[in-house]
């Protein structure tokens, strides 16, 4: 796929389509289905320092056009990810984006440090924004001070690339942008999963152990679109669109309405190989319209009323 | 490793209470062994693929013995012939195939679905089937499992076939005084959990399930309580479990 | 339907079906189908003192398992209605919640005056969430201050039921719930549409000619259940949920997160006897169970972590 | 008084570029006069309804004439006999069927839709069938109008059938010397606005199209700009609109 290069901020990526954290793990599995090589990155799922082993099932339900997931970040921990699931994934010469998260300012720092020493990790993606941790679904992007401070800290231990994932669970996503971007973030991916909730019926049981859950899948890409509409047209960074993209014509969509790239999340349990499809619709659609990615991207203006 | 095919339905038809679907996916035919699964899709409503074992595989083709409940299975039970459906598999880890005599076998309701292809691939080692239901509607193909077992034991749990009552009463009688080389089961958790302690320090391999979105290894959505601590995924590190794997305690 | 009767407030419903603003007009048309004496009660369109126009179109575009809407409050004007479609109404013995909407706080207290003045008009639903009113989808729904303020206002005016219809585009739905309960709402409306957008990606233009719209429908279920869950677990006063309920099984939901009573939007739209076919498959379940719908309201709790 | 049933699908071909269906629904069948429209569903995916012209009755079944774009109609092409679909109709206002001679009608590719019933009805008033289509593919079912109709004039785009141009060409030459008792109207809203110029004063009634959620006036999403201003519904005030209540420059 020639011509799609995007950058963000210095970031170069080799097209702008990547996969969305905690929707690949480390990448080993679904490289039976896609070349990493040839998409634009991966970003692995979310790490803290330590392991965690994430929340008690059942995890995950079905809703119309979505999933609810409270899957809540199991890992083995930072140190770990770059001594065993690095290399194997630089050797496939994937661009790495490690998805960094903490319980603390303390420890979001810490992971930071880390990524920021080791070579192989191409750039940083803070997760503000998981719904599957605390009561409530409660996060640091959910508050304007809790995210720019959280983002003033960790960059100032990283000169790489800073991507922050916001939470669609506010009031005015444009406001928490606008703060992550004074904080010092390079980019931003919006959205993270919505917060939602299912019972069963029969029992009067929520179907995730944890209550609450995200909600992703192209349930929610409404959502997300308005959202990365909103953020678009206040921030100066790139933004990074995510949210219910299974298929090219809804990265179009994403592009227009003012994201520099894509992440494909949940579209990759439907279809391993949704990811290079997308891809490969997207260089289609530019080939037949003749146009390069950044005439497309904004393309889309509401008219003020 | 695992194949992504849009596949051909050849055929399909009720099996009793279930339903019988066969799919032309010869790659995928010729990996597969007992206990492994495959994904199966009809697109993008319902969102997520389903997951079903792999009751059989001949000349190419993969048959499936399933239930048909909420939206997706419903779904998948409308098929016809030459209609096609995204098939991901084979996947997860399979039985062990002993060749000691006399492996037992359990099998609760649609449990019966991976021991079709097993029981192929043991009949040389004259197999003990347990076979249990809620009712004779739950019971299928005893002609094509008597033929290929030393023994089969059919219970229901309201007489309409076999003997009436519950399939872990003949087990435990068997194992009383029998010491087989492995049990294999697959049926509900309650009914797995129950074998696993009948069987005692005897080989146990279990098919466990959890609610699924990918099937292959990258949503950490099907935890299971195993091993020491913590959880492991029943779509890559099962849905083939040793009995003494399971943290039972945990598993609700 | 016998031993249904819910009350909201001082207004007892015959059930706890209600048919959604928005969602079937002044209800001529969905009578055909329908017998309106047998439902809880009709929310009618959202009214306002002035005759109005509405948005221009392209109003509606469908998403999966949802649409997007950007109606934007057409309507005859209190007066036209309480002259012109009340008496129809009352004559099929409807109960008759008037939705109201306001440019400014007088229009909401003048309208309410309205409808507190009138016989017919059995409760009051407070639109304070409309999303296709001002740019970016803007309501007082949106701020804990313009909230409480309004329902103030509004309750000095009246004594017939107030219930408050809240937005789901918040970041804490519990503490704006908590805001209108002070202000003097009786009940708990929960919740209008998610704002969301799509785009047109052979022309780059929105979908809706306003730009932004309001996702409705089995999409937003989950985001809607779990809206109600967190408001019932802090108000005293009755909810009424809202959001892609479309069969019964989806109704109980609801019910166990906290409800009293359910409203009926855009299934209507795709099925016209959904709401009697709900109320129809909730007093089956309850026999089932034999249980009364007191004992299942509020039967899901989340175990604290 | 519209009907809402679950009916079944009696046939279903393709017919060039479009699909023929048939379904039986007598009470709506009886009822519906040329012009009206049904909403079309396959149950919950896609979500909403489809609206559809009905093209003819027969003995209870209602036959729609339909192109496959988007989801909703490549789930209902891809249906087979037998198979149900939920309906609601008849809908909207229909033509008004004049007795006068000579009555134009003006079909825009899958225009032609409402006016296989009405060629029918006004048969004795001989009327004139303008029709046009991108290509040949577009031009279906020529002998049945032929039939009924007292000329029919058909052109194409490409001039694989009938003369190469624009079907507002000949309409032009026609009412330029003569006087229609009435204009009928079915296609893009360019043409249709094009043809209400031509007509100037000669009674017109156009079939509008506008994006539909429910098909009966309860969600107000058809909106058009018709009238002195504001906006009327496309599914309970029209779809057959006079000419003149349309507000074209308002229209995009
Ligand atoms: C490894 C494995 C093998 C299986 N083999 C068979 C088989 O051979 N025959 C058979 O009849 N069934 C089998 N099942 C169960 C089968 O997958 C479920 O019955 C099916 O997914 C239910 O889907 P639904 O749309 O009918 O139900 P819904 O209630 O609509 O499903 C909603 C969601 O819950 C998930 N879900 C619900 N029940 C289960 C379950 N028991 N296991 C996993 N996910 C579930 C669905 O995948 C879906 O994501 C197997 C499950 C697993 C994990
Ligand atoms: C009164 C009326 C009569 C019609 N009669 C016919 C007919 O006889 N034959 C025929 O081929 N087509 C007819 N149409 C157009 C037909 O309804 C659309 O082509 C169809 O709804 C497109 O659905 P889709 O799922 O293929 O497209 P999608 O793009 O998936 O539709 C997305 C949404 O947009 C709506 N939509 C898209 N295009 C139109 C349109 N032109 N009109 C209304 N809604 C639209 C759909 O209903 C759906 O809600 C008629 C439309 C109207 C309003
Ligand atoms: C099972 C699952 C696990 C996820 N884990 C993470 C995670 O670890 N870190 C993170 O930032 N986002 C996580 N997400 C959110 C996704 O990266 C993505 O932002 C969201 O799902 C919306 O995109 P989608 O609809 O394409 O899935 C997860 C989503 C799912 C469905
Ligand atoms: C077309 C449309 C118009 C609506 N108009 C109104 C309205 O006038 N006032 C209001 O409070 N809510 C309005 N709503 C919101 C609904 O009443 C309801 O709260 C929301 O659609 C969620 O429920 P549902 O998914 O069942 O439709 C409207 C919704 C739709 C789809
Ligand atoms: S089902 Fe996704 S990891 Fe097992
Ligand atoms: S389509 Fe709903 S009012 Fe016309």
């Amino acid at each position: 796929m020639e011509g799609l290069e995007v950058s963000i901020g210095s970031l170069r990526l080799r097209n702008p389509v990547l996969l969305a954290s905690g929707c690949v793990g480390y990448g080993e599995e679904i490289a039976q289905f896609v070349d990493l090589a040839e998409l634009g990155g991966i970003v692995v799922k979310g790490l803290y320092m330590s392991p965690r082993v994430g929340n008690p099932p059942p995890r995950t339900w079905e809703t119309p056009s979505g999933m609810l997931n409270s899957i809540g970040l199991p890992g083995i921990g930072i140190r770990a990810f770059v001594a065993e699931k690095l290399p194997p994934l630089l050797e496939r010469r994937a661009t790495v984006i490690v998805n960094v998260c903490g319980s603390t300012e303390e420890e979001y720092e810490d992971v930071s440090r880390v990524c920021d020493e080791t070579d192989g990790v191409h750039a940083l993606e803070l997760n503000i924004s998981c719904p599957n941790i605390r009561a409530n679904g409660r996060c640091p992007g959910m508050s304007q001070q809790e995210t720019y401070a959280l983002v003033t800290r960790v960059r100032r231990v990283t000169q790489k690339p800073l991507v922050v994932k916001l939470s669609p669970n506010v009031t005015d996503i444009a406001a928490i942008a606008m703060s992550a971007q004074e904080g010092g973030a390079d980019a931003l991916s919006v959205i993270n999963t919505v917060l939602g909730m299912a019972i069963n019926i029969e029992t009067g049981e929520p179907r995730l152990a944890t209550g609450m859950g995200g909600l992703s899948g192209p349930a929610i890409r409404p959502i997300a679109l308005r959202m990365v509409y909103q953020v678009a047209q206040v921030v100066e960074i790139p933004v990074i669109g995510a949210g219910g993209i299974v298929e090219w014509r809804d990265a179009i969509e994403f592009f227009m309405a003012g994201a520099s790239a894509v992440q494909v999340g949940t579209a990759n349990f439907v279809n391993p190989r949704a990811s290079v499809e997308i891809l490969q619709g997207i260089a289609e659609y530019l080939a037949r319209h003749n146009k390069r990615l950044p005439d497309v991207v904004g393309q889309c203006r509401i008219a003020p009323r | 490793m695992p194949h992504y095919l849009t596949a051909q339905v050849v055929s399909i038809e009720p099996l009793k209470e279930y339903v019988r679907l066969a799919i032309k996916a010869e790659p995928i035919a010729k990996e597969m062994r007992p206990g492994q699964f495959a994904m199966l899709s009809l697109g993008c409503e319902p969102l997520l693929p389903r997951p079903f074992s792999i009751a059989m595989e001949e000349r190419g083709v993969l048959y499936f013995v399933f239930q048909s409940l909420g939206k997706g299975t419903a779904r998948l039970a409308s098929l016809r012939p030459g209609d096609s459906v995204k098939i991901l598999g084979p996947l997860g880890r399979a039985f062990s195939e002993v060749t000691d005599m006399r492996p037992v076998i359990v099998a609760g309701g649609r449990g019966i679905a991976p021991f079709f292809e097993l029981v192929r691939r043991l009949q040389r080692c004259a197999p003990v089937l347990f076979y249990g239901g809620r009712t004779q509607g739950q019971i299928v193909e005893t002609g094509f499992f008597a033929r290929r077992t030393h023994e089969m034991v059919v219970t229901t749990e309201d007489g309409s076939m076999g003997t009436k009552g519950l399939i872990t009463e003949p087990i435990a009688a068997y194992l009383s005084d029998h010491r087989p080389p492995i049990v294999y089961a697959c049926g509900p958790h309650a009914l797995l959990h129950k074998v696993a302690d009948l069987a005692g320090d005897i080989r146990t391999e279990l098919s466990m399930e959890a609610n699924m979105a990918c099937g292959f290894g990258i949503c950490m959505g099907c935890a299971i309580p195993a091993g020491e601590a913590g959880f492991k995924r029943v779509c890559v590190d099962g849905p083939i479990f040793s009995s003494r794997d399971i943290r039972w305690k945990d598993l609700k």
